[in-house]
């Protein structure tokens, strides 16, 4: 176990230099010029020059890669080149929104999405599993940000029931999570619905019956379990595709997070942003993953780490 | 010693060939009407010319009100028009040849190339199975949006190359979840049987793990429709993919969500055509699959 | 001193959203939409003006004088002015902060704002320590000697790069000042809660007796406007910094609760297609006027909501120096075809657009590209980042260039600003903001020349003068002006204050400091 | 006589099919009187197990009742409503199921498992007490440790008599155990009949035995049910069916039961050894401590050296659990193992991955469980062709032609062909498995348990089958079972084997007319003999814990050093054998 988990996280540490170098790279065969952006529009070919020395931005790419993972190594990322702010400290600043965040719109694609799937694995065929069907898909197809403003419309202007966007307390939280979740419900649903229909069929289920169990704890107890593991690989690989779609959210709902922060530091080519914002959200996957890895052996026993 | 075989069987259940199986899914009413469905679609994205009044891209006087308010569905324009003035019907069909190759071709493109790689670390495991597996953690871990912007500004716009960005990145976790599943088949007694009867890693491959790894495979290629299309518009909008006038399914619902309460067919019928083309491909898929896999059928 | 309104009553806090993240405060480097306002409301330059209008007045300034020539500015301070450390401003501050401002280590975008300033090239280059233009003559005066005469010095002195911020502050922070300002303005930072909110709370000392009237002021930070909206039809919000995003406009225009809540006013803007006269087509200059003949600029404006008026000249109208009467290129379809003919392109030819990708540009792109296929112009539009676009417009490589969302809100209120870096020789080498790559030698002169108009009774000559550069300017046609930009304000029921406060042209969305509520 | 508990009259149950509804079992009539044991033989495929799960209601998905009547005192089951009938099942009607195996829930302990079926039907019962009681009551090692286990970590005999404490654990008037001890050998199924002769005589509880071993059948039933092809042939007390068969079927069927001792002495083989193993060893890494390194291995095969020769049978006997099936893997090249394997002149590689064509096409193996070495997705057909098709061997028609021939052989019918696995019973997926071995004619065929799931009838023809093979193409056969009766009746020569280690080798009639070894001895003696009237010799009950093969790295089992007792008949000295070690 501990073996295991040594050799993962040197894995890890791998694949997060492998992310950095790969970023720093595009980010430097990018055709935009943050000294420009900087020097502001009247500056002169000097000053621009100047800046570019300062930054150090003038020295060939791999000396200014080293110098980044050196001071990456002692915990800086630089400073944003726009905000002159440093970059650790606007995104510690708010990573805890982001991770609130993401844990709740886990929480809600679990509850919404395994529920759904069990529902239709149990009424396989009936017009109830169709309809299911129909929403899972259009909880997939629907645009992020029609959704977040139909819930916010609804449940906030209308209903009151939670407040227009804004961070800090639990009911600020609901809306956020479950837009962000609905997209993964929705595909929780199929996968869970298929591999509950699997499960299902297994003798050990048939055990259970046997000894008279009742309905929801044969599901709940004997099934789910044992259904839910793939379910479990995909939890790792939500946190990045929630990357993707955070920004969305986050502006709607007005929830502090760093999806806003790279978004704009994306319009703007604001390097050292980027560049912290793509470590952090890396780590965040590795680590995602290495977790629900970690977690399946708890939930079924024959998986051994090695 | 007397025939002991059960005579009950001499009623065969069904005879069907593997080459039934296609007709035998055209017994299916739903799947029926996926195909229906699918064949719809692409027939009017190909007749598109023949089918509309306007051009997709002319941005018609009349099609805004004096406020420059898009008019509703109704009357001379079929389904609207757009905030430019446009036919949003001629956008629609027109738009489905670009979203048809992005959630068909792009996305099975991903779905394949993950299977492929999901297989192949599973079943090869050693070191090929793990530098498969830490390289699609690391793809994981990368910030597809980034590529998109470099490729956007280094290369010409265009709907290839956004589809290639589709394909290079959606494949990681269709990879991944085939080569959880690969691993734990490849313990299973029967592909050990297989291998004792000298079956070359291709056919154990192709014959035997392959056909179990449908129902997932069906799972994500029609999910992945949806999010493929809809991901298309937001690589167009960072400068990859298609760029203005040209119009795709997920472009129109991209440039006109803020709208839509005020105009909800710019929004809600382009989303209805996404869900229709997904739910088509399920529909067949789910048949295929029932038709592929007896055991759906109940078991002892 | 100070007149105040009679209606208006201390106290109250007020809300104002904003999209985007408010990026640093720092006055020598705050150059966006969101903080420039802010910095106006922390800090004080030299020079002010008049809330609402772009009539210059003394700030922290008490007096000042011009010498015959034109070259040396004496600046006489206001007394007892205090930081919002509590110590008192000097001349020392006012060096100070000029000096720094100019710094190459500063990295300030506004640095090239004060080349007329004696000393700057060393300055500029890091060769010497501060500006030695600039000197103190007591700890109440200051003397400015300009190395050329200057016209628009005085506006300089009344950016938000020329705030006078305290040494001791700025050494104490370092590279954080920006996230700590410190400065003689009507309000101070109370919280900054990074990606949530700022909040600005009433300086009690400010110089200007009975101002602000406001206790607070809180910008929350990251909410789409559409949401802000929402929020203030809600009643939770004052102002949507933002202003009305398009997709709701006919929703609050046609209600006339909420319309009567709306102010329009003019804004210092310009929207422009670049034409790069170094690539063909459009180094013929009859394809250039072709393009400025064959734009529907009514059709455009209709599209945006009619929230523009079609422009004719580069000048915004109310931009002093803009030209009165002059009709513009008129929209000539035919007229535009024999253009192209002429030009060797009876044919039609293909270029490209380059667009920011923020609604509406992509649209307004489409709307050009539409009309120039009228003429046979096939544009492709490459709509694309910020960054990127201002990345293809100072290289060069794009032939055309719609200026949303970019550029360009005057800096301050004179004709000069439009002028320089976007249509000046400055601006046209590699990497510059002249994305039309135009040179022109003898307009170069010529607004030198005007530029050194800096008396008082010059000042209308040096209108005229600007007035002749720019209509030369769309005889070249490097530009084809679409549309000046008018601005919606919208403001929650209890917001007092005069209309013009808010859609002041220097402070956006609101003039903070003259504003009040109701309640 | 009292009232029956449970009555079941004119079932007809049937599965639906495009062809409208098929009978599986067609008016079955019979009663259960309390404390009585009923056990029910047949033809594999006949509708036992069917007709079981009817009793509990838990037919498969498109098998239903069609008509008839189960009475559980008086109360009618078939028209119970789901609610009420999970109040009977567990409670008052038990099963114990065909697959121990993968009858446990693998991501729940022992423990949890036996207390929620408690607990559900007495929610103010102490679960934990009762589930050890009922542990104990099984006579499982341990009973404390075993609560925390999960199932994977026990083995196949544990897990059944976990099976069978769950179902006992409540007390149940009535308990159908579908051959409960098919996957145990004789040593170990003979610990679990008497557990239920125990119980029932403690609880009263009736019982439903479901078997194709007239052994068991003799020595357990009160009454017994002969079925054929759903139907029920025949019913008696269980003297008059072994004297007076009424029926033809059941005559044949008795007279198809293999008995020890009716082997008698053939003449022994001398030719070219097939297969020779030296040395040969296998073991299992198991990771564990803080760093993950290997602690401890599974020394499943220890030392194992024999030959077998061209055109003989020899057979590997040992209890569960002791490497015979991990013989059988290294031989195909499965298993990565030390020492040297040459099978028909083809090298073993030791990788257990890169065995090739050549190897494939001589050596053959029937895998140990039937239903998990088909591929549940592909049709029976087609999987007993697939060795054809891999080898490039006939035509399309001829391998249907080939694959036609071969069902009829090992009985079953050529309309099965396009079937699937899941549609057959447990004899029949064997037979399929058997089938695809032969398919090749290969030189050496592994047959791991292959005949444990036929009925007495089905197993003599398929017995029958290889020996004709044997006879026709000379080939050879490693004969895997637990059923000392039938390894008695076709080996020429026969390995015992006890953790990991042959014990005792000898020809057959070295090994059963002088068994030599203690453990060799114990098993003869633990076969079931199918004859009401014998009565065993009282020997004492076991509970010892099963020894274990798990060694700490570094350590390892006392080599066992064999000597010959004349004419090649190899015994293990009797001191090495007894230090079983756990560590
Ligand atoms: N799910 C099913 N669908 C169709 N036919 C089935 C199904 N399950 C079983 N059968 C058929 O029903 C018949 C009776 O099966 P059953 O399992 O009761 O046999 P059995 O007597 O228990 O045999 P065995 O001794 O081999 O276990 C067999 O012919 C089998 O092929
Ligand atoms: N993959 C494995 N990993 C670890 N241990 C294993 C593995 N497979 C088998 N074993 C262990 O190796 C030993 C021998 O197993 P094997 O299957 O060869 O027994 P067997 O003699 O065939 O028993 P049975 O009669 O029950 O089939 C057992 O203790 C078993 O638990
Ligand atoms: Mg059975
Ligand atoms: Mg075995």
């Amino acid at each position: 176990m501990a073996a295991y988990l040594i050799r993962r996280l040197i894995q890890s540490a791998l694949i997060l230099l492998g992310v950095s170098v790969i970023t720093f790279l595009l980010l430097y065969i990018l055709p935009a010029d943050p000294v420009r952006q900087i020097a502001g529009r009247s500056a002169t070919p000097e000053v621009v020059e100047n800046i570019r020395r300062q930054l150090g931005l003038d020295q060939p790419v791999w000396v200014q890669y080293g110098n980044y993972l050196w001071g990456l190594l002692h915990g800086d990322m630089g400073r944003s080149y726009l905000q002159r702010s440093e970059v650790a400290s606007l995104i510690a600043a708010r990573l805890p929104a982001t991770l609130q965040l993401m844990l709740g719109a886990i929480i809600a694609e679990l509850v919404i999405g395994l529920t759904l799937g069990v529902v239709a694995a149990l009424n396989r065929g009936k017009p109830l599993d169709t309809s299911l069907m129909v929403a899972s898909f259009a909880a997939v197809s629907a645009p992020q940000f029609v959704v977040a403003l139909l819930l916010l419309y609804v449940f906030a202007v209308k209903l009151g029931w939670f407040p227009i966007g804004g961070y800090g307390t639990f009911s600020h939280l609901v809306l956020p999570s479950i837009t962000m979740g609905i997209m993964g419900a929705g595909w929780y649903s199929r996968m869970m619905r298929s591999s509950m229909l699997d499960v299902l069929r297994a003798d050990y289920i048939r055990t259970a019956r046997a000894k008279g169990l009742g309905r929801m704890r044969v599901i709940l107890r004997h099934a789910l379990p044992n259904a839910i593991l793939p379910v479990i690989a995909m939890i790792g690989m939500d946190i990045g595709i929630f990357m993707g779609g955070v920004v969305v959210v986050e502006s709607v709902f007005g929830w502090p997070g760093i999806g806003q922060l790279a978004w704009q530091a994306i319009q703007r080519v604001d390097i050292p942003i980027i560049m912290g914002v793509t470590i952090t959200s890396a780590v965040a996957i590795v680590l995602g993953n290495l977790l629900a890895d970690l977690i399946t052996p708890f939930i079924d026993p024959r998986i051994k780490l090695r | 010693m007397t025939d002991t075989t059960p005579p009950d069987h001499a009623a065969p259940l069904a005879a069907p060939t593997e080459r039934g199986a296609f007709a035998r899914m055209l017994r299916r009413p739903l799947a029926v009407l996926g195909l229906a469905l699918i064949v719809l679609i692409v027939g009017a994205a190909i007749a598109a010319p023949w089918l509309v009044s306007y051009p997709p891209d002319q941005q018609n006087f009349d099609g805004l009100t004096l406020e420059g308010a898009p008019m509703p569905p109704g009357g001379q324009w079929l389904m609207g028009t757009d905030l430019l003035g446009r036919d949003l019907f001629s956008r629609l069909l027109y738009g489905a040849r670009t979203s048809l190759i992005i959630g068909i071709v792009a996305n099975g493109i991903a779905v394949g190339l993950g299977t492929v790689v999901g297989l192949t670390a599973g079943w090869m495991r050693g070191w090929i199975g793990t530098v498969l597996m830490r390289f699609t953690d690391l793809m994981m871990a990368f910030p597809a949006l980034l590529l998109a912007i470099c490729l956007a500004a280094i290369f010409r716009p265009s709907l290839w190359i956004v589809a290639l960005v589709i394909a290079m990145v959606n494949w990681v976790q269709t990879a991944r979840v085939v080569y959880t599943e690969t691993t734990a088949l490849t313990e299973r007694d029967f592909i050990a049987a297989e291998r004792t009867l000298g079956a070359s890693g291709a056919r154990i491959l192709w014959h035997h793990l392959l056909p179990h790894l449908w129902p997932t495979i069906i799972v994500w290629a029609t999910l992945g429709i949806s999010t493929t299309v809809l991901l298309e518009a937001t690589l167009s909008y960072l400068g990859v993919g298609v760029q203005p006038p040209t119009p795709s399914w997920g472009n129109i619902i991209f440039e006109n969500q803020t709208y839509f309460q005020s105009a909800p067919w710019l929004v809600f019928i382009p989303g209805a055509a996404i869900l229709l083309l997904a739910l088509a491909f399920n529909l067949v898929g789910d048949a295929l699959r029932e038709v592929l896999d007896p055991t759906q059928r109940g078991r002892r | 001193q100070e007149t105040l309104d009679p209606n208006a009553k201390a106290g109250g806090d007020i809300i104002i959203t904003y999209k985007d993240d408010v990026a640093t405060l720092d006055p020598a480097i705050g150059y966006d939409w969101q903080n420039w306002s802010m910095i106006k409301s922390i800090f004080d330059g030299l020079m002010d003006y008049e809330p609402g209008t772009t009539t210059l007045r003394p700030g922290l300034a008490e007096s000042y004088e011009m010498s015959e020539d034109g070259l040396t500015y004496t600046f006489k301070l206001r007394p007892g002015v205090k930081f919002h450390n509590g110590r008192e401003m000097t001349a020392e501050d006012v060096k100070y902060s000029l000096d720094r401002v100019t710094n190459p280590e500063t990295q300030s975008p506004g640095a090239g704002f004060f080349g007329s300033i004696a000393g700057y090239d060393a300055a500029a280059a890091g060769e010497a320590e501060g500006l030695s233009g600039v000197s103190v003559i007591d700890p109440q005066t200051v003397e400015i000697k300009l190395s050329r005469p200057d016209a628009t010095f005085l506006h300089l002195m009344a950016l938000n790069f020329a705030s006078v911020v305290p040494k001791e502050a700025v050494d104490e922070y370092g590279a954080d000042f920006g996230k700590n300002p410190v400065g003689t303005g009507a309000y101070s930072l109370g919280e900054w809660t990074i990606g949530q909110r700022v909040v600005l709370t009433k300086n009690p000392d400010y110089w200007r007796d009975g101002l602000p009237y406001l206790d607070s002021i809180t910008f929350e930070i990251g909410q789409e406007p559409v949401v802000a909206l929402l929020r203030l039809q809600n009643g939770e919000v004052d102002v949507p910094g933002d202003g009305i995003p398009p997709a709701k406009f006919q929703e609050v225009m046609s209600d006339p609760d909420q319309a009567a809540r709306v102010v329009e006013g003019g804004q210092l803007h310009t929207g422009y297609i670049t034409m790069n006269v170094g690539t063909p087509p459009f180094d013929k200059v009859e394809v250039r006027r072709a393009v400025n003949m064959a734009l529907n600029k009514d059709r455009i404006v209709q599209m945006i909501n009619n929230r523009a008026v079609p422009a004719t000249q580069p000048l915004p109208p109310s931009m002093p120096g803009y030209t009165e009467g002059y009709e513009g290129i008129a929209y000539d379809v035919e007229g535009a075809k024999k253009l192209m003919a002429d030009a060797g392109y009876a044919d039609g030819v293909d270029t490209e657009l380059y667009v920011m990708n923020t609604d509406p540009n992509p649209r307004i792109a489409q709307a050009i590209q539409q009309d120039l296929s009228q003429i046979g112009i096939n544009a492709e539009i490459r709509a694309l980042a910020q960054a990127n676009v201002i990345e293809a417009g100072g290289n060069g490589s794009a032939p055309m260039i719609w200026s949303g969302g970019m550029a360009w809100i005057a800096d301050f209120p004179d004709p000069s600003n439009f002028y320089g870096p976007i249509l000046g020789c400055d601006g046209a080498g590699d990497g510059g903001w002249n994305w039309s790559k135009y040179c022109n030698e003898d307009l170069d002169a010529a607004a030198t020349e005007a530029d050194s108009m800096a008396a008082e009774d010059q000042a209308e000559a040096r209108l005229q003068a600007w007035s002749d550069i720019y209509m030369k300017v769309m005889e070249d046609a490097p530009w084809a002006p679409v549309f000046n930009e008018q601005r919606f304000t919208m403001k929650s029921a209890r917001m007092g204050g005069d209309d013009a406060l808010y859609v002041d042209p220097v402070s956006i969305p609101v003039n903070y400091d003259y504003v009040y509520v109701s309640e | 006589m009292t009232d029956p508990v449970l009555s079941v009259r004119d079932l007809t149950v049937a599965v639906d099919t495009q062809a409208g509804p098929k009978p599986l079992v067609s008016d079955l009539s019979f009663a259960l009187h309390r404390g009585e044991t009923l056990c029910i033989a047949g033809e594999s495929g006949s509708g036992k197990s069917i007709t079981s799960l009817a009793v509990m209601g838990l037919l498969p998905t498109g098998v239903n009742v069609a008509s008839g009547a189960i009475t559980l005192d008086g109360q009618e089951l078939t028209k119970l409503p789901e609610r009420r009938m999970r109040d009977i099942r567990g409670a008052r009607i038990a099963m114990i199921f065909q697959e121990p195996m993968t009858s446990l829930n693998p991501v729940l302990t022992i423990g949890t498992q036996l207390a929620e079926a408690i607990r559900t039907h007495d929610p103010k019962a102490d679960a934990k007490k009762q589930a050890l009681d009922a542990l104990r009551a099984v006579r499982l090692s341990q009973p404390e440790r075993r609560m925390g286990q999960y199932p994977h970590e026990l083995s196949g005999g544990m897990r059944q008599r976990v099976m069978i404490a769950m179902a006992l654990a409540l007390k149940p008037d009535v308990l159908i155990a579908d051959e409960p001890t098919t996957a145990l050998d004789v040593t170990v199924q003979r610990e679990v009949l008497d557990l239920l002769r125990d119980l029932q005589r403690d609880t009263g509880t009736a019982i439903i035995l479901i078997t194709h071993d007239m052994g068991v059948v003799a020595e357990m039933a009160d009454r017994v049910i002969v079925m054929q092809s759903g139907r029920m042939v025949e019913t008696a007390p269980v003297a008059q069916i072994f004297d007076t068969p009424a029926q033809p079927y059941t005559r044949a069927l008795l007279a198809a039961v293999p008995r020890m001792g009716d082997g008698g002495g053939a003449a022994p083989i001398t030719a070219d050894p097939i297969a020779q193993l030296q040395d040969v060893q296998v073991s299992y890494d198991i990771h564990g401590g803080l760093l993950g390194r290997t602690t401890h291995r599974v020394h499943a095969v220890e030392h194992v050296s024999f030959d077998i020769l061209a055109g003989e049978t020899f057979s590997l006997v040992g209890e569960s659990g002791c490497g015979k099936s991990t013989i059988a893997r290294a031989i195909t090249g499965l298993v990565p193992h030390e020492g040297q394997i040459t099978v028909a002149g083809h090298s073993v590689p030791h990788d257990g991955l890169s065995a090739g064509p050549g190897l494939r096409r001589d050596v053959q193996m029937v895998f140990q469980d039937p239903a998990a070495a088909l591929n549940p997705r592909k049709k029976v057909g087609e999987l007993v062709a697939e060795p054809l098709v891999i080898h490039r061997i006939g035509t399309a028609s001829e391998r249907r032609a080939h694959v036609r021939d071969l069902f009829n052989r090992v009985g079953l019918s050529a309309d099965q062909i396009d079937r699937y696995p899941h549609e057959f019973s447990g004899g029949q997926r064997q037979r399929i498995c058997i089938a695809r071995a032969l398919a090749l004619q290969p030189k050496l065929i592994i047959a791991d348990e292959s005949v444990s799931a036929l009925d007495v009838s089905v197993q003599a023809r398929v017995l029958e089958l290889l020996a004709e093979l044997k006879a026709e193409f000379g080939i050879s056969y490693l004969f895997i079972s637990h059923d000392m009766a039938v390894v008695e009746n076709i080996s020429d020569r026969i390995a015992v084997m006890y953790l990991g280690q042959i014990v005792e080798m000898g020809t057959r009639a070295q090994i059963f007319g002088n068994p030599q070894h203690p453990y060799t001895r114990r098993l003869i003696e633990s076969v079931p003999v199918p004859d009401p009237a014998f009565i065993r010799a009282p020997s004492p009950r076991m509970a010892t814990e099963v020894p274990s093969p798990v060694w700490a790295v570094g350590s390892g089992p006392a080599r066992v050093v064999l000597t010959d007792a004349g004419g090649g008949h190899l015994v293990a000295e009797a001191a090495a054998t007894d230090d079983a070690a756990v560590s």
